[in-house]
Formats: structure tokens, C-alpha cells, sequence
């Protein structure tokens, strides 16, 4: 099974570095790309420093690879990357990074948004909101 | 056979940080009883439950050496 | 007005930069990207090697200028960046680079897409396919 | 007054890279007619027209001084 999870923010250096090596699939035609971003939110006065994120590792990697093999008969990709931050992402850093790619682009468009929605609602993971002031409360994710 | 417990996020924070185990339960509702029991606080938080990874949706036997996971909604992403 | 043309491939180098310097924007919780790349279509047995691309610049980046303010007032982005090559581009680069960033992930990944398939439909730009044998043939935008 | 003529893609093709200026057109579809008669394959390519980057959807005055430009459907992206 892929590992999905990555201790810590995601760098804009990595997202290149998988960019990159698909210069050689030369039959891709498109690529779709979700980056999830840590936000500075104000709440009641305090402002969110970072996300701590877990999750129930095991459990996750599965519900990812049956989402994966779903996604896969749904559409004509060629390929198909997700990578998780777990531990702790400063605000204005990245968490989250799929990158779906296809032939033409509609495939790759459709998937992309597809799993992140899959990953929001199906992925065992939480974010813990940090404070400034070292407090913290759990994140709710939006619909 | 007793059935391991784990949790996560903020049930994780009611149960605290360890895992443990749990004797003669004979089914999830009967688990849930003795948790709600121990952790007062359990009543006040939604949750979901999975048995080896499964997410369960009624009373679910357990015949032992079973993983019980609390999971609270998802905020992943 | 805002040029969107580079001339050449568009690097993994200079996407990079781009999500790096969304860092500082800590109001951004999603950012959806989009990247075109040249395939090596076969055409009755020869390969494409490299698009060749020319636009009426004036006229493209005005056209560039409506469709960006059209979408800011229907979507609340945050910011949009799109460039898109001029001059040649090889098989297994990358010529078109949309990058819709959001507070909330549902207007970048709309915005994104809607887009892509603006610039495709209404940018006057065209394509030359060339071929290994240095035949070419004029590009057709699939719908 | 002489518009100035400019062309992209397979129409440069057959236009040829120059751009060029036409004389004594009053609108676009007598200056297409020039066109068509000076360049026979244009009437196989298709293309639609804009008059000073505006595209036009039926024939118009051209008073001069204006760049008529010969798009064919575009490729980009």
C-alpha cells in the first residue's frame, strides 16, 4: 500500500520534484493539482499559528487505496499522486498536495476534485488548531 | 478476550494518550457502556466507531482480540 | 495589462516560485492548478516532437484581461496567475500554467477550471505540431 | 484610407508572413473578396475576423486606419 503521509508541510520543491518527473509520460496531456494550505484563521480574537495533524495511519492508508482504485475505474488517468502532512504546518504552508494527470484534461480536472472531496470526508485524519497564545481546538472542515 | 481501544483527536483528549484494553465486552454497545462509564465526557462528543478498521453502523459483536477505534469527525485535507 | 506570455516551456522551477510566494498569504486555504502539457501524439505514424506557439499578443492579452475580471466577479479568489508559452515547447513540457488560489478550496477549483477552458476556447493562440520528420500540422483544440 | 492586414496560423500559411496594407475597401466583405481573389485557398481555410481586435459577426464599415486581423479557430493551451 502507498504512503500517503509526510511528517510535516509539504514543499513547493517537492511539488516541482513530482512535476517534474512526468516530463518523460509523454502521453499526458493535462495535469490537475490541489494544494491545500494552512490558514492564519482569527478566532475569538486568537490567530491559528499552525495545524497539528494525526491520524489513524493504518485505517487511512487503506480507505486512500480503495479511493484510489474507485477513482481510477471512474476515470482515464495516468497517473495519480496524494501526499498528507502529518505533525505540525505553520499557517501559509502546504498539508495537502494530489496531483491527478491525463490524456485530456477533463479526466484529470474531475478526479482531482473528486479525491479531495473523498479525502476531506473519508480520511481518518484531524487538525488540531494551534493558537498564538499555545491554545488549541479541533478543526470542523467545511462542506 | 479482551478488545484493544484506540482514539483519536478530541476523544483521544478525553480518553488520554494511551491505548488499553478492555475484558468481557460482548458486543460494541456493551464497550460503549463501560467507556461512557470511565469517561463521562464521552457523552458530549460525536464519534464514530470502527472494528479493525471497519466503520461499523449498529451493535457489533466482539469476540476478542478486535481493535476498537473511536473516531470523531474527520478534519483532514 | 498583464502579459501571460513566456517565451519557451514553462519550468517546474517557476511553478515552484510561484506556490512559494503564496506562503505569505495567510488567508489562503486552497490553491487548484492547472498545467498543460505537449504530448507526443502519433498522427499516421509520425510523433509530435514540439508545439510551436504564436498568438496575436495585443489582442489575447485583452481578451486575457475580460476573462479575468469576468471570473473575479463570479468567484472569490484570492488570487489567479495564468501564463502560457510562446515560441516552441517539446513533448513532455509544459505550455499553459492557471493557478487559482481561495480562502475556501470550491471557488479556486471552479475558477481553475472554468479557466482553462477559456483560455482554450477564447485566446486567439495556435498551435504547429511539429513532427519528428519536421512536417507539422495545425493544432485542434478538442472540446 | 488603407487598413493594415495581419494573420495567424494556417492562414499565414497561405497569406504569407508580410503583413500588408489594402486600398480602397469600404467594408469587410469587399475586402474579403480582394483577399479570396489574391489568395484562392483561403476560401478551403476557416476563420473568422476581427476589426481592431474586436470580432465582428457580420460585415462592417471600415473607414480606415483600422488592423483587420484573419483568426483561425484557435489552438492554445
Amino acid at each position: 500500500m502507498k504512503n500517503i503521509f509526510k511528517q510535516g508541510a509539504i514543499s513547493a520543491a517537492f511539488i516541482a520534484e513530482s512535476i517534474e518527473k512526468h516530463k518523460s509520460k509523454m502521453n499526458i496531456g493535462g495535469h490537475s493539482i490541489f494544494l491545500g494550505q494552512v490558514r492564519a484563521d482569527k478566532i475569538n480574537d486568537k490567530e491559528v499559528m499552525a495545524i497539528e495533524y494525526s491520524a489513524y495511519e493504518d485505517m487511512a492508508l487503506e480507505k486512500m487505496h480503495l479511493i484510489r482504485e474507485g477513482i481510477f475505474e471512474k476515470y482515464e488517468l495516468t497517473c495519480l499522486h496524494v501526499y498528507h502532512s502529518l505533525g505540525q504546518v505553520k499557517a501559509g504552508e502546504i498539508s495537502l498536495f494530489v496531483f491527478a494527470s491525463s490524456v485530456h484534461r477533463k479526466a484529470a480536472i474531475d478526479a482531482c476534485e473528486e479525491i479531495v472531496e473523498r479525502i476531506k470526508s473519508e480520511l481518518p485524519v484531524w487538525g488540531k488548531e494551534i493558537f498564538d497564545n499555545q491554545s488549541y481546538q479541533w478543526k470542523e472542515n467545511s462542506k | 478476550m479482551p478488545v484493544k481501544i484506540i482514539s483519536f483527536g478530541p476523544v483521544k483528549d478525553i480518553m488520554g494518550d494511551q491505548q488499553f484494553e478492555v475484558k468481557d465486552v460482548a458486543d460494541t454497545d456493551q464497550l460503549i457502556q463501560v467507556l461512557h462509564h470511565q469517561y463521562p465526557a464521552l457523552a458530549q462528543t460525536p464519534y464514530i466507531i470502527a472494528v479493525d478498521k471497519d466503520i461499523i453502523s449498529g451493535n457489533t459483536l466482539l469476540n476478542g482480540d478486535q481493535v476498537v477505534a473511536l473516531l470523531p469527525p474527520y478534519s483532514g485535507g
